[in-house]
């Protein structure tokens, strides 16, 4: 009985909790609506070094040796099954606000350059690089790969296709659940 | 100060009322003693997340106020011609998910429901514990 | 209470059946075209609720035992299975046993239709139509079956009594 | 999106979500809770996250509120307290 | 012959598919759903050999759901840790099937015999799905498939168990909203939902306040979700008045999917770094451990429902894993204790479930007083009760010794001495609790005569899992103190970047 009279007391102070974490987090939380926030365009990689005559060698459409190996630091190799950049396997764009670099997909169906890598020049002289966040990929490359007009529908049974059946397993069950528990009659 | 709440009051107001709702959901799931109430608690709290989630992908909020337009993630070119960009479609992808679990959660919550008030023939969490303990002093 | 007593069935407004009997084929329609016209908004999900939603019109004008003669829930433990079905194990299987395991699960491009009409088309084809089909008719089966339950409860009374 | 709509939508889902659990008529907080599902698809809509509006419509607001009915026609209709 | 990559989506994917079949073939035949739901967990403890067994020899397994790569699609992995929980996992799933038999028979409806052994093939492929996926988001829905056949079979048992089913209703769906919004957290300052792919990208943002609280959140939502001390509430409940199989299921196999998805989280995600540079997040496991082991021990002395003092324990050996994992970072044990503890508990208690089940079954006792001289007519389930009691106290050489012996070598290692003082205290505790039933069911006489004592076992269905157990608790033990398995360990622990065991 005493129980049940502290339960709006742990909820006030659990809610009270919650809220305070939530008051301090709010300041790292990505403003919404920023179309160049992590989840929707560009993941900043924690890589800066000085681009002095760095963006002539992209320019002319290599990455350079420097820009490589931190890459590689970072973990995006080959053995952690992330495309690295090597010979041959990479091509740069170039557009407005800095490069594209382009790898080779290494889906077995369809080869082709996609959008991995993007850097920048900032105001500081130092040469930012971003990856790609996922819609980027979806948006670019949805139409061609799965002839859906929606990014959504092709998101959901394409590309994370395997979530949705699970999904599906999960509504499947709580069906199954239902019938257990409240259906009485011997026949399903 | 007028900086910080415009920068992280005004321009993250969805993110204000989805804590809002989500901390009213708790406190319902947690404190009501009604069995269902604690349901719908529970699908306020789930919601708020979702809003959570899909405030993330939306592009063109106050930060992008005039540059950028957000449309919908359907492939429509004459929009993109015009400067508007698409939203993020992965949020979008998640939170269906996300309801069609949290419709489940609510069905099989109810089902429990409706069996429990067959069986105790009361819906508030405190009459069904003094039916419990005189179902276990009958039985001891 | 009153959704599955035949007495409060005759009672109830001639309006709301008559009413009923108009939409439910425009909402079974509306319901397929979002399940399967890919052009716009909608999949499986919508539309496979959006059937069940026609049948729970059904049961709310005309009472619990006609939507059973209408869907039978024989037919709903079928249809539950079958979406599955379709979804994981001929989506999957077909894929890996069609190229004899070198492709993954649920990689379309690996059914043998892909090498007629071109990988992006059959996975097109094979998402748009026969995923979404699959997933909308097992959420409008379990959806229609969870509602029945939850409706019904003159079972113990037609058996002589609850168990236990 | 459009920000006034946005916020007078958001600040009605507040208050509806705060009526919806203080309500003792549970028949009453169940159409809340389908009127606030309903909200929410609107401001997911006019989020353009058309396909989670649509879901949250049908799902949230139409069958979810159902099956609480169902489930509410075989219990107690009033809260106690 | 498929190529041993595609292994770990069968596992999954089989299972399903059998659980839609069970569904179908048991409208014709019931008798049919045990043995299709048999036949398949079997094949997946064979598939789960296979998957070890290519795991320590050629190395991890990298599989693109969909043939996607790994940031724009899902992603399985399958390294040592994954491997070694799955074959745990499926064993006992393997026991419990072969348990289920008489006991459901016994227990549940026969009318909702399908819809039970449908529900129970769900809840095994959610479980073997937890632990193979590679992706956050993944890991939510298959929580979700597991927690809700869970709460639907614990309230198959009808009466009391529908309230504690309600009620680990609802705080399983707050502990898994919790690890949504943790994930949402993660994912709005990261940009993606893949594992090895965020374990790349948190480095840089350790700082970030986001990051910790997501962390925070994750850690709350999997707590509940394996019943660590203060947010155990739903679990006596949901343990004593579960069927008896479903207990056998949900303490072993089912709790150590939480804990795993818990150890994934805290070391492949966040990494060591994290835990000991941002956040003293190892010293508060390892205290919050050391609560539970007490606590749990103290309110199982108080228990007279045989289950439910078993339930107690198992908040007390839950915080003994909790436990490894505090200590881990500062140990070269690494993980250890707690993989061994993960194993060795799930021997252990799924014995001890079951033996309490078996009591249950034939004779309908619950109480631990009315155990008594119950040695002499139920002679082989006490007898695996005895030796997983034993075990569960520390009789060398068993599994529980073991554990409690490394644990003390960690402990020193760290140079916290005061776990030592716990890890004895509780262990004296549970010697109290378990030599309390050890005595009544063996010493005590009954006090009828000597002639109406008849010997009446549980079936054989029943007792040879029980024992079957038992007897591992033994021979693990001693496989773990010639330290055959080590190299798994260390590969384990390689895995997760933690310290490299020593013999």
């Amino acid at each position: 009985m005493k129980k049940l009279h502290l339960l709006p007391t742990v909820a006030l102070i659990s809610v009270i909790l919650l809220g305070a974490m939530f008051v301090w987090v709010v300041e790292d939380i990505p403003a919404f609506g920023d179309p160049n926030s992590p989840p929707n365009r560009y993941v900043p990689l924690p890589i800066s070094i000085d681009a002095e005559g760095l963006a002539g060698s992209l320019d002319a459409g290599v990455v350079p040796a420097e820009l490589k190996t931190k890459i590689a630091e970072i973990g995006y190799t080959r053995e952690n099954h992330f495309p690295s950049l090597e010979e041959g396997n990479y091509k740069i764009d170039k557009t407005e606000e800095g490069w594209d670099v382009l790898i080779m997909k290494e889906e077995k169906y369809y080869p082709g350059p996609e959008k991995w890598y993007f850097i920048k020049e900032d105001s500081g002289g130092k040469l930012k690089v971003y990856r790609y966040s996922i819609p980027v990929r979806w948006q670019d490359k949805t139409e061609e790969e799965t002839e859906l007009p929606n990014m959504v529908t092709s998101g959901l049974a394409d590309y994370r296709s395997y979530d949705t059946m699970y999904e599906e397993a999960v509504i499947f069950t709580a069906a199954i659940s239902v019938i257990m528990l409240l259906r009485r009659r011997e026949k399903l | 100060m007028i900086e910080w709440i415009a920068q992280h009051i005004v321009a993250k107001y969805n993110f204000w009322i989805a804590i809002v709702i989500m901390l009213t959901g708790l406190y319902a799931t947690v404190a009501k003693g009604n069995l269902l109430k604690k349901l719908i608690g529970l699908t306020i709290f789930q919601t708020a997340i979702f809003l959570f989630y899909v405030s993330l992908s939306d592009v063109g909020t106050l930060s992008g106020l005039g540059l950028h337009y957000g449309t919908a993630p359907i492939v429509w070119e004459e929009g993109i011609h015009r400067g508007y960009m698409y939203v993020n479609p992965l949020p979008h992808v998640l939170m269906l998910t996300g309801i069609v679990v949290s419709a489940a959660t609510t069905a099989v919550g109810l089902a429990l429901v409706v069996r429990l008030y067959e069986e105790y023939g009361t819906l508030e969490e405190e009459r069904i514990m003094e039916k419990e303990m005189e179902i276990d002093k009958r039985g001891t | 209470m009153s959704l599955s007593t035949e007495k409060r069935i005759q009672e109830r407004d001639v309006v709301i059946q008559t009413i009923a009997k108009l939409m439910i084929p425009f909402i079974q329609l509306f319901g397929l075209y979002v399940m399967i016209g890919t052009e716009g908004a909608g999949g499986g999900f919508q539309g496979g609720t959006v059937l069940a939603a026609s049948f729970i019109l059904l049961v709310v004008a005309f009472g619990i035992d006609k939507g059973r003669m209408k869907m039978p829930e024989g037919w709903n433990a079928v249809f539950k299975s079958l979406g599955l079905y379709l979804y994981a194990g001929v989506g999957g299987l077909l894929c890996i046993i069609f190229s004899l395991g070198k492709a993954e699960y649920l990689n379309y491009c690996a059914i043998p239709l892909a090498k007629i009409i071109g990988g992006p088309a059959t996975r097109g084809f094979w998402v748009g139509n026969i995923v979404e089909v699959g997933i909308g008719v097992t959420v409008m089966a379990a959806f229609v079956s969870i509602f029945y339950d939850l409706v019904r409860k003159e079972e113990s009374v037609e058996e002589g009594g609850a168990e236990e | 999106m459009i920000i006034p709509i946005d916020l007078a939508l958001l600040f009605f889902i507040v208050v509806i979500a705060i009526a919806a659990i203080t309500t003792k008529d549970l028949l009453a907080a169940i159409v809340l809770l389908s009127a606030y599902s309903f909200l929410m698809a609107c401001v997911w809509v006019e989020m353009n996250a058309v396909d989670v509006g649509f879901t949250e419509a049908a799902i949230g607001a139409g069958v979810t509120t159902a099956f609480m009915i169902a489930a509410l026609s075989r219990t107690a209709r009033w809260e106690e307290k | 012959m498929l190529p041993i990559e595609q292994f770990p989506v069968l596992v999954v994917a089989i299972s399903l598919l059998s659980a839609l079949t069970i569904l179908l073939a048991g409208w014709l035949n019931k008798k049919s759903c045990f043995y299709i739901s048999l036949a398949t967990i079997t094949f997946q403890f064979i598939l789960s050999i296979f998957i070890l067994r290519h795991v320590l020899t050629v190395g991890t397994i990298h599989y693109w759901l969909g043939g996607w790569r790994p940031p724009w699609g899902i992603e399985y992995v399958v390294d040592a840790l994954n491997a070694y929980v799955l074959i745990i996992i499926l064993f006992l799933s393997l026991l419990a099937a072969i348990y289920s038999k008489r006991s459901v028979e016994h227990e549940i409806d026969e009318k909702k015999l399908v819809t039970f052994y449908t529900l129970f093939q769900l809840l095994v492929t959610g479980i073997a799905g937890v632990v193979v996926t590679g992706d956050l988001f993944n890991m939510y829905v298959l929580l979700e498939v597991c927690s809700l056949a869970a709460y639907a079979l614990i309230a198959a048992a009808g009466g009391r168990a529908l309230k504690a089913s309600y009620n680990y209703l609802v705080m399983g769906a707050i502990g898994v909203c919790f690890y949504l919004l943790g994930i949402g957290f993660l994912y709005s300052v990261t940009g993606t939902l893949n594992m090895g792919d965020m374990r790349l990208l948190l480095p840089a943002l350790y700082g970030n306040k986001a990051v910790q609280v997501a962390f925070v959140f994750i850690l709350i939502g999997l707590s509940i979700k394996c019943a660590i001390f203060p947010l155990h509430t739903w679990q006596p409940d949901a343990y004593t008045y579960a069927p008896s199989v479903i207990t056998v299921i949900i303490s072993t196999a089912m709790a150590k999917a939480s804990i795993y998805a818990l150890i994934r989280v805290i070391f492949s995600v966040f990494t060591v770094d994290f835990i000991t540079l941002f956040a003293p997040i190892a010293d508060i496991i390892s205290w919050v451990a050391a609560i539970a082991m007490i606590f749990g021990s103290i309110l199982a002395i108080a228990q007279f429902n045989l289950k439910r003092m078993l339930a107690y324990s198992s908040i007390a050996n839950i915080g003994y894993i909790m436990l490894g994992v505090g200590l881990s970072t500062s140990t070269t044990l690494g993980l250890t204790p707690a993989l061994m503890h993960i194993l060795n508990h799930a021997l252990m208690k799924g014995c001890l479930f079951m033996a309490a089940c078996g009591f249950i079954y034939k004779a309908d006792l619950r109480d631990i007083r009315d155990l008594v001289g119950l040695a002499r007519r139920m002679p082989y389930t006490c007898f695996a009760f005895l030796l997983a009691a034993l075990s569960m106290i520390g009789f060398p050489p068993s599994v529980g010794f073991v554990t409690k012996l490394y644990l003390i070598f960690a402990a020193l290692d760290a140079g916290k001495y005061i776990f030592i003082a716990v890890i004895f205290f509780s262990t004296l505790l549970m010697i109290v609790y378990f030599w309390h039933v050890i005595e009544i069911m063996y010493i005590r006489v009954e006090e009828k005569g000597e002639k109406e004592i008849k010997v009446a076992d549980a079936p054989m269905s029943m007792v040879i899992p029980g024992l079957v157990l038992a007897v591992l608790c033994f021979i693990v033990g001693i496989i773990w103190l010639i330290g055959t398995p080590m190299p798994l360990m260390d590969a384990i622990n390689s895995g997760l970047g933690l310290g490299v065991a020593v013999p």
